[in-house]
């Protein structure tokens, strides 16, 4: 029955597989696979399904505590948040489909993110995305930066889920290989969610959603292989996102769930109908068949291979409830989508095609998963880099000079350019979207609010892996503690390069060991995530880039506070630092990188004993409300912080300067663990720090002015910082 | 020169906005419409010599900006000023 | 008071309009489907915002042959009245109650942002009569196509008639200010009878209660008792 | 039948995305390009006995549906078949 059309290794290596694993194949078949087949295995086989080079190492992750009601290996993570609800939530890359094509390839990122969401049975409230550029002058920086943009918005802004924050970055190593993460974090009834492992020998297995046409075939496998000009020539077709079909798929799954009638479902993600049929049927410990000829499609003569590779958008594959049927059918006819049962479980644990009545593809399922090329790749980490001292990267400009060049370096400067482009309002439940520490989204109908952000600074990461992965989760935790939000657990997206290099595989693991070591301490436990390698250009690797994507949880969204100072004559302190403080870590600094012109060193170290203790100070203290507004110190460092909390708040501010041969370090430098706040009884604000064996102390006071006072000399209005911090991006991309 | 560029979606592109109003149409009753596909076309003046060289700057003008070329196909046509 | 809102496939601000109207009245709207034609008699009929039917061809302009709009023009014609916000006032304008048409933002970009808006002192409305002439409001907006244009002779009108009941304003926060490049900086409009009103701002995205404004509800609530 | 139909805006009516266009093309250089619209082109297929009547039915479509006729202008071309 089955047309043995005699692959050879050449098939298996044009698709991306190994001598070994083809011979693997050969094995647990017993046979040569067909074309199909094939097909299956270098799609499931691939680093993008299969995390071969990654595996050994994400099992370290720390992903258990009693907040967790699902960790990684479902589509999304969940997490517990009181009163019978809980938080969906993961992020996903979409780096190579948006180099080609940015506006299609961000859509269908985010698309496809909201669609790992709401399988869940979550409704997704919230998109945040984690974005990396070339150079602002590379030719083609400014043509990939509006279309990822208006590709973002294009997709979130149709379907109706706010986008409320993000990061962007620009450097070099990005130029021929752009980063496009996106995030989305949906809420559920904690009782009501749903999985994907496939039950019920005999149900039904329903296609739902949109056509399938021959869109992004093999792009599971395309996004596991180091990127060329010839690939460029290579490329699929490119997926193209359609937010309206998207937006009635997601009701209409909802809906579903809502009615009873769903006993597992998949999105339809990478490799499209071959891991989703997989996964759902090896998940349940079953098998599948599916007749290829009842999939819907919108091009003539797909071959089962095209079918099973597909990468079209807005589809799903779910197991129904047989005495549901018509409910369910009537609830798609309602939204106007293809509904469409095209196979039925079975005990076989077989994977069985049909197509034009014969058998394309009948193969095991247990070697697609089970016997997943894991690997433990070798792996020799660079030399640490050296600590530069302050001294060594001070030159002679002034406080001002050098805060303007920082606020006006792309680095630094207002993304108001992008995220106006992103609908954060809609749903109504926004009370803080981008422009501030993480992003804060009411739990809809109650007084409760989740906390969000997206953080990684992939510059540390290079010079350090293990301090910079930490560094990540510990960035991520004082953006959300500095709302007054307790974290909850994270989410994380590693874009590293091409992990056979020795290199780059101690970049991930070293990476992944600061992250499970920072989530440990910090009781953040790694719920989902995504890696995306082979990063590199003609064998250029990117800035290593672990994104993580952290929520937390604050109980009375009331009491919240942003970073903007919010009156006058209040005290300003710094948390984290001594008094006697008169020098900073200017290593691996923006400063350094834009004022003295010198990247690399090594980064500041974390002490997450001493971000954990400051975290919950100031989350307890803004509780209590005797926080009125809160900044986290990163990027930048202190002054940049500040300039940051008086443009928000309009209000200008004086601040004490030490003595010191390293103000610039003082100012500037990007020493871990800090806080800045503003208080309204600094005496009393001051016992509770001493109290607290915390060291801190009172830098300053808000103004009812437009200007910055800087020790006794120095004096900077606010209108000229917003001009500059304002105008960078629109003027970067006229 | 008068110049007009046709844009329209490469085959097998998918074009969710042909499909609505594809489906449109059909529930105003207009059932004897199919496969409903949704291009631009832009109209320009050209300063060149020749038609030929309108065409050919025209050309130029839609690989570097006027058309997407992952995804899109162009066609230009200059109107014979004689 | 009786509100109903029309849901579109591809409208996302429905349940936003339900709970901001709710909010007012106490009193749950009813969602009704573009799929039907017949409607329960109401006070208000809402046009949300959103994409509907992906705003693919032209935004609202397959949402203005669907079923419902018959029994919404209906609805009008007998009098009733009808606010349409953003999506919805584009809507409104494809199927003529309302004259003019909304096109690409000036910037060719979605914008997301708060505005200031300018109720027009010499406006002609009972929906709007409530509130203090020349009152300045400020709600958020969101679209990429809120740049509205009519014809010479439309646009006489509207002044003629004081139809004009919106204007974006310059403020001390946001500096002189047109978000979209609309003719006359006109960002909602009234019917002839001052009984429809179409606008691009989101009065339902500013209700307070943790909404950096709380115009939206002074707004929504004159509409409600303007109805009355 | 294979129908094209052509929606451009009418003259008067502004086009900020035919603006944009144009300079965007004029900062690269494409000083000669003057005057650019952007316009709809539809295709579909249309099930017709002849191209007049198909032209008809095309027409009627535009004026229900694909046109706003407020601000745009259409025009028709049926394929001949022979
Ligand atoms: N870096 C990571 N950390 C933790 N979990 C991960 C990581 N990468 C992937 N995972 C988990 O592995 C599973 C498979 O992920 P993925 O292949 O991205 O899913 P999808 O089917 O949506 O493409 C998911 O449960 C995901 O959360
Ligand atoms: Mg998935």
């Amino acid at each position: 029955m089955l047309e043995y059309t005699g692959m050879r290794f050449a098939n298996a290596e044009a698709m991306g597989l190994s001598y070994d694993e083809w011979l693997l194949i050969l094995k647990r078949l017993d046979r040569t696979p067909n074309l199909c087949e094939l097909g299956i295995f270098s799609a499931m086989w691939s680093e993008h399904c299969s995390y071969k080079s990654s595996k050994k190492w994400l099992k370290t992750l720390p992903t258990e505590g009693p907040q967790v009601i699902q960790g990684p290996g479902e589509n999304a993570g969940v997490v517990d948040i009181g009163d019978g609800l809980a938080t969906v939530f993961k992020i996903e890359s979409h780096n190579h489909p948006s180099y080609i094509e940015p506006y299609q390839g961000a859509a269908t990122g985010v698309g496809g993110i909201l669609r790992d969401v709401f399988t869940m049975g979550a409704r997704p409230i919230a998109l945040l995305n984690a974005l990396r550029f070339g150079e602002e002058d590379h030719e083609k920086t400014k043509h990939l930066v509006s279309g990822v943009t208006a590709g973002i918005g294009g997709y979130g802004n149709c379907i109706g889920i706010p986008t409320v924050g993000g990061e962007v970055n620009f450097h070099k190593s990005y130029n021929g290989n752009i980063l496009v993460n996106a995030m989305a974090v949906g809420l559920a009834h904690a009782d009501r969610i749903f999985y994907s492992a496939a039950n019920g020998a005999g149900n039904p297995v329903i296609y739902v959603g949109a056509k399938t046409g021959r869109d992004g075939i093999h792009g599971a496998t395309m996004a596991s292989t180091e990127f060329s000009d010839e690939t460029e020539s290579k490329r699929p077709t490119v997926q193209v996102g359609d937010p309206f079909t998207g937006k009635l798929l997601m009701e209409a799954c909802l809906e579903l769930m809502a009615a009873d009638a769903v006993l597992s479902i998949q999105d339809m993600g990478a490799a499209g109908l071959t891991s989703s049929s997989v996964e759902m049927a090896s998940k349940g410990g079953l098998g599948m068949e599916i007749d290829l000829d009842l999939v819907p499609v919108r091009e003539t003569q797909m071959s089962a291979y095209e079918i099973m590779l597909s990468e079209s958008q807005e589809r799903m594959l779910m197991v129904i409830d047989p005495e549901q049927a018509e409910t369910a059918r009537a609830i798609f006819d309602k939204w106007d989508l293809d509904f469409m049962p095209i196979g039925r479980v079975t005990d076989t644990q077989r994977l069985v095609l049909l197509k034009d009545g014969g058998v394309a593809c009948d193969i095991p399922l247990a070697p697609l998963v089970d016997d997943a090329p894991e690997y433990d790749r070798p792996y020799r980490p660079n030399e640490l880099q050296p600590v530069l001292t302050s001294a060594s990267l001070i030159c002679d400009f002034l406080v001002k000079d050098a805060l303007i060049k920082l606020m006006s370096s792309a680095d630094l400067a207002s993304r108001r350019w992008i995220y106006e482009q992103y609908d954060s309002d809609v749903m109504a439940d926004t009370l803080a979207a981008s422009g501030g520490d993480a992003a804060l989204v009411r739990v809809h109908g109650t007084n409760k609010a989740l906390a969000i952000s997206t953080d990684c600074t992939p510059r540390y990461v290079e010079a350090d892996p293990f301090e910079g992965g930490a560094q990540a989760v510990a960035e991520a935790w004082r953006n959300i503690c500095a709302t007054g939000a307790k974290p909850l657990a994270i989410t994380n997206n590693l874009n590293f390069g091409n992990p056979e290099k020795q290199d780059i595989m101690a970049q991930i693991v070293g990476a992944i060991n600061g992250i499970g070591k920072a989530c440990k301490v910090l009781d953040t436990p790694v719920v989902s995530g995504n890696v995306s390698l082979y990063n590199e250009t003609d064998s250029m690797a990117i800035q290593p880039c672990p994104v993580i994507g952290m929520v937390g949880l604050i109980d009375e969204w009331e009491t919240a506070v942003g970073i903007g100072f919010t009156s006058v004559g209040e005290a300003i302190f710094v948390i984290g630092q001594p008094a006697d403080c008169a020098d900073g870590w200017l290593g691996n600094s923006v400063f350094a990188k834009i004022v003295a012109g010198r990247e690399g060193g090594a980064p500041p170290p974390v002490d997450l004993d001493a971000e954990k203790a400051h975290g919950q100070f100031v989350r307890e203290q803004i509780a209590f409300g005797q926080i009125k507004a809160a900044h986290d110190i990163s990027d930048g460092g202190l002054l940049v912080a500040l300039a940051e909390m008086a443009l928000s708040g309009n209000l200008g501010a004086d601040i004490n300067i030490p003595e010191s041969d390293t103000l610039l370090a003082w100012a500037f430098g990007e020493d871990q663990a800090r806080y800045l706040v503003q208080v309204e009884d600094a005496v009393k604000f001051q016992a509770l720090l001493d109290e607290h064996n915390l060291k801190g102390h009172q830098i300053g006071t808000t103004k009812d002015s437009q200007i910055l006072t800087v020790g006794p000399d120095v004096t900077i209005s606010l209108e000229e910082i917003r001009q500059c911090y304002e105008s960078k991006l629109p003027e970067m991309m006229a | 020169m008068e110049v007009k560029i046709n844009i329209s979606l490469k085959q097998g592109v998918l074009d969710p906005q042909g499909r609505a109003v594809e489906s449109a149409l059909i529930s105003l009753g207009y059932s004897e419409a199919n496969n409903v596909r949704i291009g631009k076309q832009i109209t320009l003046e050209i300063e060149a010599e020749d038609a030929s060289r309108a065409q050919q700057r025209a050309a130029r003008m839609c690989e570097t900006l006027l058309a997407n070329t992952v995804i899109e196909d162009y066609s230009i046509e200059v109107a014979d000023p004689s | 008071m009786r509100v109903a809102i029309l849901v579109f496939p591809g409208s996302n601000c429905d349940r936003d309009m339900m709970v901001a109207v709710e909010t007012i009245t106490g009193r749950r709207p009813a969602l009704v489907w573009h799929k039907d034609s017949q409607m329960d008699p109401v006070d208000l009929i809402i046009l949300p915002g959103g994409f509907s039917f992906g705003d693919y061809l032209r935004c609202g302009a397959l949402a203005a042959r669907a079923p419902v709009v018959e029994a919404m023009l209906d609805h009008a014609s007998r009098g009733g009245a009808v606010l349409g916000v953003c999506n919805g006032f584009q809507i409104l304008l494809e199927t003529g109650l309302l004259p003019g048409t909304l096109i690409r933002n000036e910037r060719l970009k979605f914008v997301c942002r708060s505005v200031n808006l300018q109720l027009q002192p010499d406006h002609d409305s009972p929906l709007l009569s409530t509130l203090d002439p020349g009152h300045s409001l400020t709600i958020p907006i969101a679209h990429n196509e809120g740049n509205y244009f009519a014809q010479k002779d439309d646009l006489e009108m509207l002044k003629q008639n004081g139809q004009i009941a919106f204007k974006y304003t310059a403020s001390p926060a946001f500096g002189p200010d047109n978000p979209n490049g609309a003719t006359d900086d006109i960002a909602g409009i009234l019917s002839a009878n001052g009984r429809v009103l179409g606008m691009m701002p989101h009065p339902e995205r500013a209700i307070g209660n943790g909404h950096p404004s709380s115009d939206g509800k002074l707004l929504l609530r004159a509409i409600l008792q303007g109805v009355a």
